[in-house]
C-alpha cells in the first residue's frame, strides 16, 4: 500500500491527508533510536519505583490513600503513554492513530464511568439480609442524604427466616 | 487470535495488491491508496482496540465492584506481595524493551541479534509466568480461591459461617471414616495414605511386640539386650513418627475441634439459636475469635504513630495453615470478590502472555531478517499491549 | 457494457478443471478461503437455523394459543410423550430462550455480517477477496463449535438454557435455579462466546478490507450504503462485543468455578448453599446490554444499507441524501453506545441514570427518522419497478416505521414502567427484527441471488411469498401491541390464569394461526430458492441494470472476482443520469468523451 | 401490478389505526376490554395520558409516512408514470427540516415526561400510610408488615403471603426484595412495575383508590415456574385492613407459640 505514498488524502480520517507523504514512504524505520528506547526504559523503571513508593511506610505516614491512588493512576497513565508513544511507535504514526485509539480509550473510560452510579455506589441500596452477610461498611459517610445509609448490621438481630442449620427450610414447595 | 497475524502477514503485507498463489484470479488488482499501513498492522491495531474494550470490561468491573463493595481485604491478608508484583512489572518492562530492540535489529537486517533479543523476550515472558505461578500457589495454599459450592471465603463470621464450618468438618469426618471402611480401598489420597500408614504401623507394632518378648526372655544380659532395647526405642520412635503423620490423628484432632465448636455452641446458645429473635445478637467477638483461629488475618496496618516494623514477620498459624487439606471456610472481608477479580484479571492477562509466548516460540524458528520486520512489529504491538495492561493491573491490584 | 451469460456451472468447471478428487472439493467448497464461498456457507447455515428458530417460535405460540394442550399435531407424540403430550413449563422456558438465542446469534447477526457482509464487501469495493482470507474462513468455522454447543444443549441433562436470551443472573448464574441451569446454561454461554469470537474475527477483517482494499477511485463517499452499513456494523461489533465476551467469561466462572461477580451475598435458590459473592446482579445487565444494545443496530444497519441499494436501483433514481444517510448510520452507531440503560429502566437501576438514558434513547429515534424520510425521498419522482426484491425492500421501510415509532413508547420511562416486559416490547422488536431485518434479508436474497448463483429466482412465486409473508407477519405482530397495552406479560407459559389477561386467549389464537401461516408460506421461498439454484433462468452480469461494482463481474464471479481492473468514476447511485443514454451509469464505466464532469444535483440548487 | 402493491401498503396504516381505534373503545366487539386494565391508583392516569399523547403523536407520523409511501408507489409506478425520473441527490433544506423538527419534538417528549418518572421512581412519599416488605422467591410472593412497633426485623413483624392487603386512599410504600433470583413486582391496575433484585432493597410506592382485589403479576423471568408465581392485591378500607392485620397477627402468634413448644420438646430428646 505504501507504494501510493504520494496521495494519502483519501483516507478514513479526513485529517490523515495532512501528514507529509515522504515521511512514510516505505517502511523506513520510523521508530526511535536505540538511545530513545533505553531512555524510555529508564523512565519506566523510575516511574515504577515511584508507584512502588506508595507501598513504603514513609509514604503511608504522610499521604492519605486517595492521594496515593491518584498518584499511582497518574504514574500508570504516564507509563502507558510512554509505552504507546515510543514502543508502539504511535508518536511516529500518521493521524489515523487518533481515529483508532481515541474512540477506544473514550469508550472504555465511559463504560467504567457509567457503571459507577449504579454498581460503584450500590451498597447504598443493600437490603438488610445482604448486610447480614457482608462485613462492616468501611465508611458509611459515602451515603448521601436521600439515600438510606445501610443500617449497621450488628445492631440488628439476624433475619427471622434463614436458619443456618437447615437451609432446606428455605425450599419453596 | 493474534497468532494468525504473522502467517497472514506474509501474503498480505504491504505487497498485497494481489494474492500470491497462482490460481487466484486472472487480474492482479490495484487498490485506492488508503492508510499508510500494511494490512497486517491495520488489523493488529483494530484487534488491539477490541482488546482495549475487553480489558475495559474486566478492569471496569473490578473498579466498580471494588468501590461498590463494603469491605476489601488488605493485600497481606490475602498474601499479596507488593515487591513480587513490582518485580514482575520490571520483568515485563524489560521484555517490552527487548522486543522493540529485536525489531530494530531485524530492520537493520541483523538476524542473529534479533534472534538473541527475541530469545531474551521469550525468557522474560516465561519468568513472568513463573512468578505468577508462584504467587498463585501462595494463594491456593492458603485456601484463597473461589470455589463451588460457594462457601470458601466468607465476608464475616456469623452464624451462617459457623454453620458452614461445621458442615465442612462433618463432611471431612464422613469422608475420612467412609473412606477407611469402604470396600475396595480408600478413594482419596488421604485415605490411601492412611491405609499405608496403618499397615506400616501394624508391622512396626509387631516388631515392637517381638522386641518386648525378647526382652522378657531371661538371657545373658549382654550387648544383645542393649541392642534390643535400642532397637525397641528406635521402633517406638518410628511408630511415633508414623502416628504423627497419620490422618487418623488429624481426624482425631478434627473431632476435638468439632467438639470445641459444639462446646462453643453450649456456651453461646445464642450463636446457634437464630430462630429466637428475642435473644440478643450473637457475640461478634466470639465469632471473630473462632474465625481467627481458623484463619488469622495477616495484619499489615501502617499507622502514623505505630512502628511499621511491628508487622509480624511470622504471622500466627491458624487451623487452615496447619491442616490445609481441611479446606475450612475462611473469613476475609470482601475476600470472595477480591479473589474473583484478582484471578479474573491476572488470569486473562496471563492467558494473553501465554498466547504471546506461543507466537514468540514460532518466531524463534524463523530467520528474523528485514523481511520479517513487519511480523515482529505486529507481535511487538501485541506484546506492548500486554505490558500496558499490566501497567494498570499492578497498581490496581497490588497497591490500591 | 457486455453482458455475458456465465452460469453457475462455469465456475465449477473452472475449478474442476484438472483437479478431480475429494481434497480439492473440500479445499474449494468446505474449507474455502474464498469470500464468496464463505458467504454462501454462512447463508445456508443461517437459513437452516432460521428454520429451527421458526419452529421453536411455533412451539411457543402453540402453548399460548392452546395452553397445556396434549394434541399438538405430530409433535406431541414425538417429543412430549413423557409429559402426556403437553409442553412442560420447563420446556416452554427453554423454547423461548433458544428461539431468541438462535434467531439473534445464529440467524440475524451471521446472515447480515457473515453471509452478505462476506459476499458483498469485496465485490462492492472492487477487491479480489478479503484482506485476510484465512481469518475469514476461521470466522466461519468458529461458528461451528457454537452451533454444536447450542444443538448439544438440547440433549444434556436438564435440557437447554432456560434463563431467557438475556441470561440474567442470578437465575442464570446459580446452577440450582433453573432446570436448564446445569449443563445447558454453560453450553449456552460457550456457544455465545464462540459466536462472539467469530464475529470479532470477521469484523476486524471487514474493517481492514474496507479501509485498505477499495478499487482505485472508490473513495469513502463513493461506497455503496451497504458497505457503509457493514463498516459501521463492524465498528460496533469490534467495540461492543469484547465487553459481552468479558461478561460471558465472568458468568461462566460464576457458574463453574464459584466466583461471585453477579451473585450477591446470601443469594440462594433451591437448597443451594448461600452464595458469598458480594457481587451485583445488575452488573451483568449493564455489561450485557452494553453489547446487546449496539447489537440491535448490528442486527439492522446492514439491512438498512442493502435496502437503500435495492430501493435506489428499482426506483431508478439516485438515493436521496447520500451523506445524511451515511451520517445517520454513524449517528445511530454512536448514540447506540450510550442508550443501553433503556433496557433496565425498571431493573432497579439508579433512577437518575434512567433519566439520562431516556433522553439519549429518545434522541436515537432521530437518525432513524432521517433514514425513513430519505427512503421516501428516493421513491418520490422515480420510476418504480415492482420486483420481488423491491417489494421486500419497501416493506422493510413500511415495517421499520412501525417498529421505530413503537420504540418511542418504550423509551419514555413512565410508559415503560407499564409496558416493559409485556407483549408491546415483543411486538416492537419483532417489527424491527423480523418485519424489518428479515424482510430486508429476503429482499437482498432475491436481489443478489443472480450474482451468487448465476440464475434468477422465480418472480411470480417470489411475489406470492412476499404477499403471504407480509400479511401474516402483520397478523402475528400487530395485535401484539394491543396485548401489550393490556399488560400481557412475555415469557409466561400460562398467562390466562390471571384474571386481567383471561380474555386475551382469542387474540392469541388468531396470532398463532397467522404464525402457522407465516411459517408455512416460507416453504414457497425454500422451494423457489433451491429450484432456482439449479433450474432458474440464467442471469447475465447485470440483470437489474444496477450500478455498483459487483454487477460488472461475471455471475457468479470467478476466483479473484474481477476479470478486469475496475476503476471507479462516480458514486453508486447514478440512476437516470442525463450524462448517458441508459437509465443507469455503472460506477466503473468511464465518462463519455468530452462530457462535463458529473456534478451532484440537489433540489435546492 | 403497481396499483395492487400500493394498495397492499396502503392497508397498513388503515388496518393499523383501525385496530387501535377498535381496541380503544371498551365495548367494541370482538376486542372487548382489550385496552389498559382498569386504573385504580392515584397516579396511573399520568402514565395512561402520556401513552395517549405519544400514541397520537406517533400515530400522526405513522399515518403520514405510510400514506406517503403508498402514494409514491401508486404515483411513480414505472408502468404508469410517464414523467421522467427526477434526477437529484437530495435536498439540504429538507434534510435540515426533517432533522430539526423531529429533534425538537423528541426532545420535548423527553423533557415532558421527566416529572412523571421522578414521581414514580425518585420522589419517595414521606407520608406513607402503610409500609410493607415484599419479597419475591421461587415461586411466590411473601409480605411482611412491621407490626405495632412500626419497625422491621423485630419479633412483632407480621408475615403473610400471596395476597397483599393494603388500605385504600393511602400511600403504600413497598420495600421490594428478592430472596433468590430476579422477580418483578407488577400491578397492572396500579401501573406499577419494579424488578426485585437479590441483595437490594428497592422502594416502590402507589396509592390505591378503589376497594377490591386485583392481580399481582411476576413480570421478570424467574425460572420454570415463572407462570405460576401469581399473587393478588386486596385493597380494603382502613378499618377492614386494621382488623385483618390484627387477625393474622394473632394467628401467627398462636402458631409461633406452637412452634416454640415443639422445638422445646424436641431439644431434650436430642
Amino acid at each position: 500500500m505504501s507504494d501510493h505514498g504520494t496521495t494519502h488524502s483519501d483516507t478514513l480520517s479526513a485529517g490523515a491527508g495532512a501528514h507529509g507523504a515522504d515521511s512514510h514512504a516505505d517502511h523506513a524505520p520510523h521508530g526511535g533510536s536505540i538511545r530513545t528506547y533505553i531512555a524510555v526504559f529508564i523512565a519506566l523503571c523510575v516511574l515504577t519505583s515511584g508507584s512502588f513508593m506508595t507501598y513504603t511506610e514513609l509514604w503511608r505516614t504522610h499521604f492519605s490513600s486517595h492521594v496515593g491512588w491518584a498518584f499511582m493512576m497518574a504514574i500508570s497513565c504516564s507509563k502507558a503513554m510512554l509505552v504507546i508513544l515510543f514502543f508502539m511507535h504511535l508518536k511516529y504514526e500518521a493521524n489515523w492513530k487518533y481515529v483508532l485509539t481515541i474512540p477506544a480509550g473514550f469508550m472504555s473510560v465511559f463504560l467504567a464511568l457509567m457503571l459507577v452510579p449504579d454498581i460503584g455506589m450500590r451498597f447504598w441500596h443493600y437490603s438488610h439480609e445482604r448486610l447480614e452477610f457482608c462485613a462492616l461498611p468501611q465508611n458509611t459517610s459515602h451515603a448521601a442524604p436521600g439515600h438510606a445509609a445501610p443500617p449497621a448490621p450488628t445492631t440488628a438481630a439476624p433475619a427471622t427466616n434463614p436458619a443456618p442449620e437447615a437451609p432446606s427450610e428455605h425450599e419453596g414447595k | 487470535m493474534s497468532e494468525h497475524d504473522p502467517h497472514q502477514h506474509s501474503n498480505s503485507g504491504h505487497s498485497d495488491a494481489g494474492h500470491s498463489d497462482a490460481g487466484h484470479g486472472h487480474v492482479k488488482l490495484e487498490y485506492q491508496p488508503a492508510l499508510p499501513l500494511s494490512n497486517g498492522k491495520t488489523i493488529m491495531w483494530l484487534f488491539l482496540s477490541t482488546e482495549i474494550m475487553f480489558f475495559a470490561g474486566l478492569i471496569g468491573t473490578y473498579i466498580v465492584l471494588r468501590f461498590g463493595a463494603v469491605a476489601w481485604p488488605e493485600p497481606h491478608t490475602v498474601h499479596l506481595s507488593e515487591p513480587i508484583g513490582a518485580f514482575n512489572t520490571f520483568v515485563l518492562i524489560c521484555s517490552s524493551v527487548t522486543v522493540v530492540l529485536a525489531l530494530e535489529c531485524a530492520r537493520a537486517n541483523k538476524a542473529a541479534a534479533a534472534k538473541g533479543w527475541m530469545v531474551l523476550t521469550f525468557v522474560l515472558g516465561c519468568v513472568f509466568l513463573g512468578v505468577k505461578g508462584y504467587e498463585y500457589n501462595a494463594k491456593f495454599s492458603h485456601g484463597i480461591y473461589p470455589k463451588l459450592p460457594r462457601s470458601q471465603i466468607w465476608e464475616k463470621a456469623g452464624i451462617r459461617y459457623v454453620a458452614a464450618v461445621r458442615d465442612r468438618l462433618d463432611q471431612v469426618i464422613t469422608e475420612i471414616s467412609t473412606d477407611l471402611t469402604v470396600a475396595g480401598g480408600p478413594k482419596t489420597a488421604e485415605g490411601r495414605q492412611q491405609l499405608a500408614l496403618d499397615t506400616q504401623a501394624a508391622e512396626v507394632q509387631k516388631k515392637i511386640a517381638k522386641f518386648q518378648a525378647d526382652l522378657k526372655q531371661p538371657s545373658d544380659k549382654t550387648e544383645g539386650e542393649t541392642a534390643a532395647a535400642n532397637a525397641l526405642a528406635a521402633e517406638n520412635k518410628k511408630l511415633d513418627e508414623i502416628k504423627a503423620q497419620m490422618p487418623l490423628t488429624i481426624a482425631r484432632d478434627l473431632k476435638q475441634r468439632v467438639r470445641k465448636v459444639e462446646l462453643l455452641s453450649a456456651q453461646q446458645p445464642a450463636l446457634f439459636a437464630s430462630k429466637n429473635p428475642a435473644l440478643p445478637p450473637p457475640g461478634q467477638a466470639t465469632l471473630d475469635a473462632l474465625a481467627e483461629e481458623i484463619y488469622p488475618p495477616h495484619h499489615s496496618e501502617f499507622t502514623p504513630e505505630g512502628d511499621p516494623h511491628a508487622m509480624k514477620p511470622n504471622p500466627p498459624e491458624g487451623i487452615n495453615d496447619r491442616y490445609p487439606w481441611l479446606k475450612l471456610p475462611i473469613k476475609i472481608s470482601g475476600g470472595n470478590m477480591w479473589a474473583s477479580t484478582y484471578f479474573l484479571l491476572t488470569g486473562f492477562h496471563a492467558l494473553h502472555v501465554i498466547v504471546g509466548l506461543i507466537v514468540f516460540a514460532i518466531m524463534l524458528t524463523l530467520t528474523l531478517n528485514a523481511s520479517r520486520a513487519g511480523m515482529i512489529e505486529n507481535i511487538g504491538l501485541y506484546w506492548h499491549f500486554v505490558d500496558l495492561v499490566w501497567i494498570f493491573l499492578f497498581p490496581l491490584l497490588y497497591l490500591f | 457494457m457486455s453482458i455475458t451469460a456465465e452460469g453457475f456451472h462455469a465456475q465449477e468447471a473452472v475449478h474442476a478443471h484438472g483437479h478431480a478428487g475429494l481434497g480439492k472439493f473440500i479445499g474449494t467448497y468446505v474449507f474455502s478461503r474464498d469470500h464468496k464461498i464463505i458467504g454462501i456457507q454462512f447463508l445456508f447455515s443461517t437459513l437452516l437455523w432460521f428454520l429451527i428458530g421458526g419452529l421453536l417460535a411455533l412451539g411457543v405460540r402453540w402453548q399460548l394459543a392452546w395452553p397445556w394442550s396434549n394434541d399438538m399435531p405430530l409433535v406431541s407424540k414425538m417429543f412430549f410423550a413423557h409429559t402426556g403430550g403437553q409442553i412442560s413449563p420447563e420446556f416452554y422456558t427453554m423454547m423461548f430462550t433458544m428461539h431468541a438465542t438462535v434467531m439473534i446469534f445464529f440467524v440475524i447477526i451471521p446472515i447480515l455480517a457473515g453471509a452478505f457482509g462476506n459476499y458483498l464487501i469485496p465485490l462492492m469495493i472492487g477487491a479480489d477477496d478479503m484482506a485476510f482470507p484465512t481469518l475469514n474462513m476461521l470466522s466461519y468455522w468458529f461458528m461451528w463449535p457454537s452451533f454444536l454447543c447450542i444443538i448439544a444443549s438440547f440433549f444434556v441433562h436438564g435440557g437447554a438454557a432456560a434463563a431467557g436470551w438475556t441470561s440474567y443472573p442470578t437465575l442464570a448464574a446459580l446452577q440450582e435455579a433453573s432446570p436448564g441451569g446445569h449443563m445447558g446454561q454453560t453450553l449456552w454461554l460457550l456457544g455465545v462466546t464462540f459466536a462472539g469470537v467469530a464475529s470479532m474475527l470477521g469484523s476486524v477483517n471487514y474493517m481492514t478490507t474496507i479501509i485498505q482494499m477499495r478499487a482505485p477511485g472508490m473513495t469513502m463517499f463513493r461506497l455503496p450504503l451497504t458497505i457503509w452499513a457493514m463498516f459501521i456494523t463492524a465498528v460496533l461489533q469490534a467495540f461492543a462485543l469484547p465487553v459481552l465476551t468479558a461478561a460471558g467469561f465472568m458468568q461462566l466462572l460464576d457458574r463453574s468455578v464459584g466466583t461471585g461477580f453477579f451473585l450477591p451475598d446470601g443469594a440462594t435458590a433451591n437448597n443451594a448453599p448461600y452464595a458469598t459473592g458480594g457481587g451485583q446482579p445488575l452488573l451483568w445487565q449493564h455489561l450485557f446490554w452494553f453489547y446487546s444494545h449496539p447489537a440491535v443496530y448490528i442486527m439492522i444497519l446492514p439491512a438498512m444499507g442493502m435496502v437503500s441499494d435495492i430501493i435506489a436501483c428499482f426506483a431508478r433514481k439516485p438515493i436521496f441524501g447520500y451523506k445524511p444517510m451515511v451520517y445517520s448510520i454513524a449517528g445511530i452507531a454512536g448514540l447506540g453506545f450510550v442508550v443501553w440503560g433503556h433496557h433496565m429502566f425498571i431493573s432497579g437501576m439508579n433512577p437518575y441514570l434512567g433519566m439520562t438514558f431516556m433522553v439519549a434513547t429518545i434522541m436515537i429515534a432521530l437518525p432513524s427518522a432521517i433514514k425513513v424520510f430519505n427512503w421516501l425521498g428516493t421513491l418520490w419522482g422515480g420510476k418504480i419497478q415492482f420486483t420481488t426484491a423491491m417489494l421486500f425492500a419497501v416493506s422493510f421501510v413500511s415495517m421499520f416505521i412501525i417498529g421505530g415509532l413503537s420504540g418511542i413508547f418504550m423509551a419514555a420511562t413512565p410508559i415503560d414502567i407499564f409496558i416493559h416486559d409485556t407483549y408491546f416490547i415483543v411486538a416492537h422488536f419483532h417489527y424491527v427484527l423480523f418485519a424489518g431485518t428479515a424482510m430486508g434479508v429476503f429482499g437482498s436474497i432475491y436481489f443478489w441471488f443472480p450474482k451468487m448463483f448465476g440464475r434468477t429466482m422465480n418472480e411470480f412465486w417470489g411475489k406470492v411469498h412476499f404477499l403471504l409473508t407480509f400479511m401474516f407477519l402483520n397478523g402475528v405482530f400487530f395485535p401484539m401491541h394491543i396485548l401489550g397495552v393490556v399488560g400481557f406479560p412475555r415469557r409466561l407459559a400460562d398467562p390466562y390464569q390471571y384474571e386481567t389477561f383471561h380474555h386475551l386467549l382469542g387474540m392469541n389464537r388468531f396470532i398463532t394461526y397467522c404464525a402457522i401461516g407465516m411459517v408455512c408460506s416460507q416453504s414457497i421461498f425454500a422451494i423457489n430458492f433451491i429450484y432456482s439454484i439449479f433450474f432458474g433462468p440464467v442471469a447475465g452480469r447485470n440483470p437489474w441494470h444496477a450500478n455498483s461494482l459487483e454487477w460488472c463481474c461475471p455471475s457468479p464471479p470467478g476466483h479473484g472476482n474481477f476479470d478486469f481492473q475496475p476503476i471507479v468514476y462516480r458514486g453508486p447511485y447514478e440512476y437516470g443520469s442525463p450524462e448517458v443514454q441508459t437509465d443507469y451509469y455503472p460506477q466503473h464505466q468511464p465518462p463519455p468523451e468530452g462530457a462535463a464532469p458529473a456534478t451532484e444535483r440537489y433540489m435546492d440548487g | 401490478m403497481g396499483k395492487f402493491w400500493s394498495f397492499v401498503f396502503f392497508l397498513v396504516p388503515v388496518l393499523g389505526v383501525g385496530l387501535f381505534v377498535v381496541a380503544m373503545n371498551f365495548h367494541s366487539l370482538p376486542l372487548l376490554n382489550h385496552w389498559f386494565p382498569e386504573d385504580v391508583s392515584a397516579s396511573g392516569h399520568v402514565i395512561d395520558q402520556l401513552f395517549m399523547t405519544i400514541l397520537v403523536l406517533t400515530g400522526v407520523v405513522f399515518v403520514a409516512t405510510e400514506v406517503c409511501l403508498a402514494f409514491f408507489l401508486w404515483r411513480y409506478d414505472a408502468k404508469a408514470n410517464r414523467d421522467p425520473v427526477r434526477y437529484m441527490h437530495g435536498s439540504h433544506t429538507l434534510e435540515v427540516v426533517w432533522t430539526v423538527l423531529p429533534a425538537a419534538t423528541l426532545f420535548f417528549i423527553a423533557i415532558y415526561q421527566m416529572n412523571a418518572w421522578a414521581d414514580a421512581k425518585i420522589r419517595q412519599p414521606k407520608d406513607a400510610g402503610v409500609i410493607v416488605e415484599v419479597r419475591g422467591r421461587q415461586f411466590e410472593w411473601r409480605f411482611r408488615y412491621p407490626g405495632p412497633d412500626g419497625k422491621f426485623n423485630t419479633p412483632d413483624d407480621i408475615h403473610w403471603d400471596t395476597d397483599l392487603h393494603v388500605p385504600v386512599d393511602e400511600e403504600v410504600l413497598v420495600h421490594l426484595k428478592s430472596e433468590d433470583v430476579l422477580h418483578s413486582f407488577f400491578l397492572p391496575n396500579m401501573r406499577v412495575k419494579q424488578d426485585a433484585v437479590p441483595g437490594m432493597m428497592i422502594p416502590v410506592w402507589f396509592r390505591p383508590t378503589k376497594i377490591g382485589s386485583w392481580d399481582l403479576v411476576c413480570a421478570e423471568l424467574c425460572g420454570w415456574g415463572h407462570y405460576k408465581m401469581r399473587g393478588r392485591i386486596t385493597v380494603q378500607s382502613r378499618a377492614d385492613f386494621d382488623a385483618w392485620l390484627v387477625e393474622i397477627a394473632n394467628k401467627q402468634h398462636a402458631t409461633q407459640a406452637d412452634a416454640t413448644a415443639t422445638a422445646d420438646a424436641a431439644k431434650p430428646a436430642k
